[in-house]
């Protein structure tokens, strides 16, 4: 019985079957792995792109990133004291989930993009002083409307960015690439 | 006449009684030995064999694999382990498997290449033992990691975070050594198994015919293909010896270069050793005597003259045992060290007392009462129960080194005793997956290497120096 | 590897941060254990892992008993806790680099997602005082509101361990930092420093001879534990008395 | 994202891969799928990302130290001292570190309930305002704890209004302090009541007769404090310590000199001491000590004459000696004579009203006179008038009674005789479990309010409180509900309290010291002076207001030199203590469960604490279990061979043995109350440690159960180490 299916596999149209088989599963596991890195949904399609393009200052909605650790998210208050000025977007479609979060007290529930495991410290506020501009890690957002990761925020990439930072000074390499500068 | 002829039958029956006596002189013909290998190995299992296989499959599934997978899935609160003995049976069952895996190799090369010609219908078990028992000794410590999914952190691997292996770390040089050893000797393993699987190829039929077939590699027993497999077996059985030693000092320096009373000891290394081959030595004539008893034939290859001679090795490697058992605790004693003399006076009069007693009495007492005697060393079962007694004291040893030791340390604020816990059905599991993968071979490979023992028997012949019959050997490399 | 020339005797000063520990006015009060257990998300094992050595304590107070009753008497309260040791044993030995020496801060690191739970480093520290995530250890809704958010919440099968609460220095040099100056000594200080009643731990930089624990620890009684064993710890006791 | 894949599947789905990250990763969940909400306004002083910290008064206990409490995105992360504060000027004990794991934990009252069914606040004002209309005033009647005092000034307010029953405090803590014994010895002393106060970190050698000012008693960080200044030779010698006690508490483990003296005759060791001292002065040997006879005292005490004769000399050659009378000492038949044995040492040794010395404690800024919780005896007759059924309505508030009195004071059958118990637990306890409603309060981290500090520091002090979350359940604060429902019930109740709500009384009672002189802060209008007030956690005055004149008449007192008498038969004396960790209230709270015992390091468990040679005489071992059994009842708990301890006298610790309390105290130790029958001290304060108890074996040790502990038995006691250490 199994000597008779293994004598099938080994015809063409067994390996063949064997190879679909394979790329099946392959796919389907490539797929899985792939769906967990697609940016999520978020509750509104934040327009990033706009909003820059009508010369609002990346710090106005997240001050957080020049004082501390979180960079933050505005709170529902804020974007509804402008939208609720203007005409065109006091009434649209697109932000009813923002005013019905306004009028009922109730949260918005985003989905954040640009995160790090729980077990990194990170720090927006070192980050922001030693020089680094916002899109040099999340990218030109002229060109996205929900925030989208232009690359994976792991270890390997911070570390190497932390490297060529501390460049020459070694007093510099040994705070950046501390284990204990990130990791407690 | 009468004078001579009374002669003659002395020496016809001192010659039959040599035969008799042993493998090397008793050749039978080639066709019938490799029948009788083939018998052995083919035997229909009976229902006794099955019923033994399957328990020790439910063992195995049940005790070493389910239990794992509680543990994994609750932690290693599981096991019996805390502070101040964060370290358990686990790494006592870790230690006591690589050195029962050490016999194997010593008795395959070290044998092989001092030219002891007694080793030569058990070199193949030997080397098993110290195949399966790295595979147990791996699975033991993986057992006691933490966080086993990330195992593949200690190996040095390329990474974009710059994150190597620590090699200031035993436990690196351990892992390393431990992989070393395994791959190393399972090539040596099969190495001397071609001829054998040659052999059962050509005397098989059906899907064991085709796994030989693959296993043999097309060996036909050309001229050249034997010269190069004896040159590779001579080079792997060089090779091997320093790993062999290498990976139990290593295993050694686990305990030896950490700061804790009774473990910082220089002699660490060369008594492990010795401890390994003790413990090896004793497992290999357990398995000997099993084999004998139960396998077709194995009355023919496995005599006393081979207990004999592996009970001549325990006694010597129990006196050196006990040559650095002495020495090593001496040496502590006389350092004087607060800590270390609590320690030992800890091993002695503790709740565990006994087992330190225990201990000095399979590993010392007991072979040398028992195996100085030639008729006493020959007899299987009696070497067999030695073997067992020893493989008890040298497991109680690295139990009074691991665990018990530990509970005591340099802040006696913590000490505590350890109770074990989920690490008890597990290292049973081993030993059921232990005896469970030699059962299996038992049926898939041949046990004896046939080709060693014909090899064997043809450079032995019985000559005539006037009177006296003397065994002469021949030199075949 | 060190050479004999590089070993430096314990009494220089190899740390960066340090601490002072006065066992005679130590009450034993375990305000320094809650302290640290509340800043530092460490979490309860419950009675029966407590008693069997799994309690995940980062400070314990020890103590002895001198003689016998009616001259009995209680040794000085001992609060032990990591050491910081400039050469510390438990570094070498970890075979993932999961427990590093900072160059940074010259404290002992324990990177809990690098650690394997290979226990090697709480196996090899004289002083016994990092604790092992025995088993995921759970704290009921809405327990967790309270954890801080600047220390990991550790998960089973890790080693943990005190770290000078190294998110309230790196808290400090940040601030400092963005304000344009130096920390200054006292400015912050560890969770159980912070709540002693008795001011019996001083924490602060052992490098600055102006700072109040370089000059406590060079008062002449102070003793530091098990330095025979050339570990170069960071923590000085008072025995007093 | 498909459709009918729904994102709260995904994240359903999601929040599985989360947890089988974490635990790969082997920390916290793997933030990826979480959502996060932003504030729909944002707090005023809150930023993204920064915490906030918030001053409050700890009301783990009711000294009043000042909290600072670290908060991030709305949660209290951490409670930390008041450093500004001037009673505990930073610190914190243990209790005050885990005031956050009641907060949240996962036991609390979370709706208003009648007995577990939840209802509508309205309708339980409802309830409230009803009880108050139903009943006459002298029938309703207010059982609170010692914090918080604003509440208790409301009810006072209410009750003086109204005619209603006024409210009586009660708490533990008072009852083991024997705070009515030491109030009327300190009324001998300065001529009014009060608190005394002891100086001990300005003094040379401190003499504590039972005192354990290191643990709970009285306020312990400042007691601490004093005890640092005592030890630590900064301005002059190194102090010393020398405590009296049966038992060596965690205090009398720091003591330099521990005398186990046999219960019951501190009083006469503190006479003759005083009786040698005099002697070797030289002088009128003073009235109080003369009394007594050396060799007598030494006899009955077991302290031996030159132990004696050596601490009369240091009271008689050193500066600075300071007795201080406290704990076991005064729960006896002669407590009071205990006290004022003690002070009458102090008035000796001239330290009254001087550094080192004794004071009265000073009062708070919006205090007029010193009052104290009622005493067991007064407990008892409260007790006996609910029982005949004088009251109908019966408020709780802070308080747990069933668990902490006596059992010869039943209060659990006395409230089946009270038509209507409204409890205002915070927390399902013993007695709110009785009650037929419970009406959530706030937890003191989400609540208002204010404590008068009673005693611990040289100024007048009112702490004060302010919530440093919101409320995470729904639960309202009691004095709201009381206003509220005083207004429903309108007349006299509705006058009483004239006020919107809580703060608007909160501001009424203390805007009045905008007036004062010499506080902490002044503020031009009493909405500035209220957020002062909030802002640094309170209002102190920054003069020292102890009451330092008082009579040295004490030496002159007839003090009864009498031993004191021990209720009940049985071979051994017994000594209750507070649980220096879990105190009254703290067995809710997983991590004070986990503390070690500071002497015993015993963890999440109750002990007896038995005199190594006594249990080999017994034959009993560490981990024995046994029944302890007092006239009036009988508890298990482990044995513990504790090495200092007389070999008469056995000790239980007070705080476990919790029947409901939570998951974490429920089912666990014993509680002592259970052995304590009704016997009193001259003051009414309960003679808790003047029983003597009988001990039974029940089962041995059997290995791997028994109690927690830190310590390890090898390393400390020897024990299987294969010798006698």
């Amino acid at each position: 019985m199994i000597k008779k299916f293994f004598d099938w596999l080994k015809q063409p149209l067994g390996l063949i079957a064997v190879g679909i088989v394979f790329l099946a599963l392959f796919s389907a596991a490539t797929y899985g792995i792939y769906t967990t890195q697609q940016t999520p949904e978020q509750p509104i399609d934040f327009p990033h792109n706009k909003h820059i393009s009508f010369g609002i200052q990346c710090l106005y909605c997240h001050p957080g990133a020049s004082k501390g650790p979180a960079a933050g998210i505005p709170s529902q208050a804020k974007c509804w004291a402008c939208h609720n000025q203007i005409v065109k977007t006091r009434d649209s479609a697109l932000l009813a989930p923002l005013k019905d979060a306004v009028m009922s007290g109730e949260s918005i529930e985003w989905v954040p993009v640009a995160i790090v495991p729980d077990f990194v410290q990170f720090n927006h506020r070192a980050h922001v002083a030693a020089g680094k501009n916002c899109e040099d890690c999340h990218g030109d957002l002229t060109k996205m409307t929900i925030y989208e990761n232009p690359q994976v925020f792991n270890m390997g990439w911070c570390l190497n960015c932390h490297i060529e930072t501390a460049g020459d000074d070694q007093e510099k390499l040994i705070k950046l690439s501390d284990c204990g500068t990130c990791h407690y | 006449m009468s004078d001579n002829k009374h002669h003659a039958d002395a020496a016809q029956s001192h010659e039959e009684h040599l035969r008799e006596k042993h493998l090397m002189l008793d050749p039978l013909p080639r066709g019938r030995m490799n029948e009788m290998v083939m018998e052995s190995m083919m035997e229909k299992p009976t229902w006794k064999f099955w019923l033994v296989f399957g328990f020790l499959a439910f063992v195995v599934v049940y005790f070493l694999f389910y239990q794992w997978g509680v543990l994994i899935v609750k932690g290693q609160g599981e096991a019996g382990v805390m502070r101040p003995d964060y370290w358990g049976i686990f790494l006592v069952n870790t230690v006591f498997w690589i050195g029962i895996s050490h016999a194997g190799t010593f008795i395959s090369a070290i044998l092989r290449v001092f030219k002891a010609e007694f080793r030569r219908p058990f070199t193949r078990a030997a080397e098993l033992m110290t195949t399966f028992g790295l595979v147990q000794a791996g699975f033991s410590i993986f057992m006691h990691m933490g966080r086993v999914w990330v195992f593949y952190w200690l190996l040095p691997y390329p990474n974009q975070r710059m994150l190597w292996p620590n090699l200031h770390s035993p436990l690196t040089w351990d892992l390393l050594a431990i992989t070393t050893y395994l791959l190393s000797s399972t090539m040596y393993l099969f190495l001397p198994l071609i001829p054998d699987v040659a052999m059962a190829r050509d005397r098989s039929t059906g899907w064991r015919k085709n796994i030989y077939k693959v296993l043999a590699l097309g060996f036909r027993g050309t001229e050249g293909e034997w010269t190069h497999l004896r040159a590779a077996m001579n080079i792997f059985a060089f090779a091997i010896s320093p790993v062999m030693f290498s990976v139990h000092t290593i295993v050694s320096w686990d305990f030896a270069a950490a700061t804790r009373p009774g473990w910082s000891s220089t002699i660490f290394g060369p008594y492990f050793i010795v401890g390994a081959l003790h413990s090896g030595m004793g497992a290999a004539v357990v398995v000997l005597a099993v084999i004998r008893g139960t396998m077709k034939h194995m009355d023919y290859f496995v005599r006393g003259e081979h207990f004999d001679a592996i009970g001549k090795l325990m006694l010597i490697i129990s006196m050196a045992w006990a040559y650095f058992f002495f020495n090593d605790y001496m040496v502590q004693w006389y350092g004087g060290d607060k800590w270390t003399q609590q320690l030992l006076h800890f091993h002695e009069a503790g709740p565990l007392g006994w087992m330190w007693f225990a201990m000095l009495f399979t590993n010392i007492v007991l072979p040398w009462a028992i195996l100085w005697n030639p008729k006493w060393r020959a007899n299987p079962w009696l070497v067999g129960f030695v073997g067992i007694a020893i493989n008890v004291g040298m497991w109680f040893e690295r139990y009074i080194i691991i665990p018990i030791s530990v509970t005591i340390n340099r802040m006696p604020f913590t000490w505590r005793m350890y109770t074990p816990g989920i690490e008890v059905p597990m290292g049973i599991g081993t030993v059921a997956l232990f005896i469970l993968l030699y059962m299996a071979a038992s049926k898939l490979i041949p046990l004896i290497p046939v080709w060693e023992v014909q090899e064997g028997q043809m450079a032995h012949e019985l000559k005539k120096f006037g009177r006296e019959t003397v065994v002469s050997v021949s030199e075949l490399e | 590897m060190i050479r004999p020339e590089e070993i430096k005797m314990s009494t220089e000063e190899t740390g960066k941060w340090g601490m002072v520990i006065d066992q005679d006015i130590c009450t034993g009060c375990q305000a320094c254990v809650a302290a640290c257990a509340m800043e530092n998300n460490i979490t309860f094992v419950g009675e029966e892992d407590a008693g069997y050595g799994r309690s995940m304590h980062w400070i314990r107070i020890e103590r002895f008993w001198e003689g016998e009753y009616p001259e009995v008497k209680m040794t000085p309260q001992q609060p032990m806790l990591c050491q910081q040791c400039g050469h510390a044993t438990c570094e070498p030995v970890c075979p993932a680099f999961a427990t590093v020496h900072s160059q940074a801060e010259q404290l002992n690191l324990q990177v809990y997602n690098r650690c394997v739970g290979t226990r090697y480093c709480a196996n090899n520290c004289p002083y016994q005082v990092r604790a092992f995530n025995w088993r995921d250890y759970q704290r009921p809704e809405p327990l967790p509101n309270q954890f801080n958010p600047d220390v990991t919440v550790r998960r089973m099968g890790v080693m943990e361990k005190c770290t000078f609460c190294i998110q309230r220095i790196h808290k400090a040099q940040d601030k400092a930092k963005s304000e344009g100056r130096e920390v200054m000594d006292g400015e912050f200080t560890t969770a159980c420093a912070q709540a002693c009643p008795a001011n019996a731990i001083v924490f602060g930089r052992v490098d600055n001879p102006e700072s109040l624990v370089s000059q406590l620890s060079h008062k002449g009684h102070g003793v530091k534990h098990l330095e025979e064993l050339g570990t170069l710890p960071n923590v000085t006791y008072f025995k007093g008395g | 994202m498909s459709e009918q894949f729904s994102r709260r599947d995904f994240l359903k789905l999601a929040g599985l891969g989360a947890a089988t990250t974490a635990i790969l990763t082997g920390c916290g969940p793997a933030s990826r799928y979480v959502k996060r909400e932003p504030y729909q306004q944002m707090p005023e002083y809150n930023s993204v990302g920064q915490s906030t910290y918030y001053a409050t008064t700890c009301r783990e206990c009711a000294a009043g130290c000042g909290l600072v409490v670290r908060t991030y995105q709305g949660r209290a992360i951490k409670t930390e001292g008041n450093a500004s504060h001037p009673l505990n000027l930073g610190k914190t004990c243990a209790r005050g570190q885990a005031t956050l794991q009641g907060l949240y934990n996962p036991d609390r009252v979370t709706d208003p309930n009648k007995t577990g069914s939840a209802m509508e606040w309205d309708a339980a004002i409802q309830v409230v305002a009803d009880a108050l209309k139903k009943y006459k005033p002298d029938e309703i009647a207010f059982l609170m704890g010692m914090a918080p005092d604003h509440l208790f000034d409301l009810v006072t307010d209410m009750a003086n209004a109204t005619g209603m029953n006024a409210p009586i405090r009660f708490g533990a803590l008072g009852m083991f302090e024997a705070r009515a014994t030491l109030s009327k010895a300190a009324e001998t002393l300065f001529g009014q009541a009060g608190l005394p106060f002891f100086d001990v970190g300005g003094a040379q050698v401190v003499l504590s007769f039972g005192a354990n000012f290191l643990e709970t008693w009285l306020s312990p960080i400042p007691y601490t404090r004093g005890f640092t200044g005592l030890r630590e030779a900064k301005t002059k010698l190194r102090g010393k310590f020398v405590q009296f006690e049966a038992r060596m508490s965690a205090t009398g483990g720091k003591a330099d000199e521990w005398v186990p003296l046999r219960p019951g005759t501190e009083a006469l060791v503190a006479l003759a001491i005083g009786q040698i001292a005099a002697e070797i002065r030289g002088g009128a040997m003073p009235k109080a000590f003369s009394s007594v006879d050396l060799l007598d005292v030494a006899s009955k005490s077991g302290v031996k004459l030159e132990a004696l004769e050596h601490l009369g000399e240091l009271v008689a050659t050193t500066n600075g000696v300071l007795a201080i009378p406290g704990g076991p000492a005064l729960g006896q038949s002669n407590g009071l004579a205990v006290a004022e044995a003690v002070l009458a040492l102090n008035a000796f040794a001239e330290n009254i009203g001087k550094p080192g010395g004794v004071y009265l404690s000073a009062l708070a800024p919006n205090q007029t006179e010193a009052n104290r919780p009622a005493s067991a005896k007064e407990m008892q007759e409260f007790v006996e008038k609910m029982a005949s059924g004088a009251f109908k309505v019966l408020f709780v508030h802070g308080v747990n009674p069933v668990f902490e009195l006596p059992k010869s004071i039943d209060f659990k059958s006395a409230m089946g005789s009270v038509e209507q118990v409204i409890s205002f637990a915070t927390f399902p306890d013993e007695t709110s479990a009785e009650a037929d409603y419970i009406f959530p309060d706030h937890h003191g981290l989400e609540s208002w309010g204010y404590q008068r500090v009673a005693t611990g520091t040289a100024q007048p002090v009112l702490s004060g409180a302010q919530p440093v979350v919101s409320p995470f359940y729904n639960t309202r604060a009691t004095a709201d509900v009381l206003i509220a429902a005083a207004q429903l019930a309108g007349g006299k109740f509705a006058e009483a309290l004239p006020y919107k709500d809580e703060v608007e009384f909160l501001q009424t009672k203390v805007s009045s010291l905008m007036s004062e002189s010499d506080g902490s802060f002044t503020a031009p209008d009493a909405f500035t002076f209220m957020a002062y007030f909030q802002q640094y956690g309170g209002w102190w005055k920054n003069t020292d207001a102890r009451l330092s004149s008082g009579t040295s008449g004490i030496l002159n007192a007839n003090i009864s030199a009498e031993e004191a008498q021990f209720a009940g038969e049985g071979e051994f004396f017994f000594v209750p203590f507070v649980s220096p960790t879990l105190a009254e209230a703290g067995a809710n709270k997983p991590w004070l469960q986990e503390l070690p015992d500071p002497t015993t390091t015993v963890m999440w468990n109750t002990w007896v604490e038995i005199n190594p040679e006594t249990a080999h005489e017994l034959g009993l071992h560490n981990d024995d279990m046994v029944k302890v059994i007092s006239e009036v009842g009988e508890v298990q708990a482990y044995v513990y061979l504790y090495p200092a301890i007389r070999p008469d006298t056995i000790a239980m610790p007070f705080g476990q043995g919790h029947t409901a309390y939570g998951r974490y105290a429920e089912n666990r130790g014993a509680n002592p109350a259970n052995l304590l029958g009704g016997h009193f001290n001259e003051a009414g304060d309960l003679a808790f440690a003047g029983m003597r108890v009988k001990i039974e074996k029940i089962s041995s040790a059997v290995s791997g159960v028994g109690l927690s502990r830190m310590e390890s038995r090898m390393g400390v006691y020897g024990e299987a180490l294969g010798e006698e250490h």
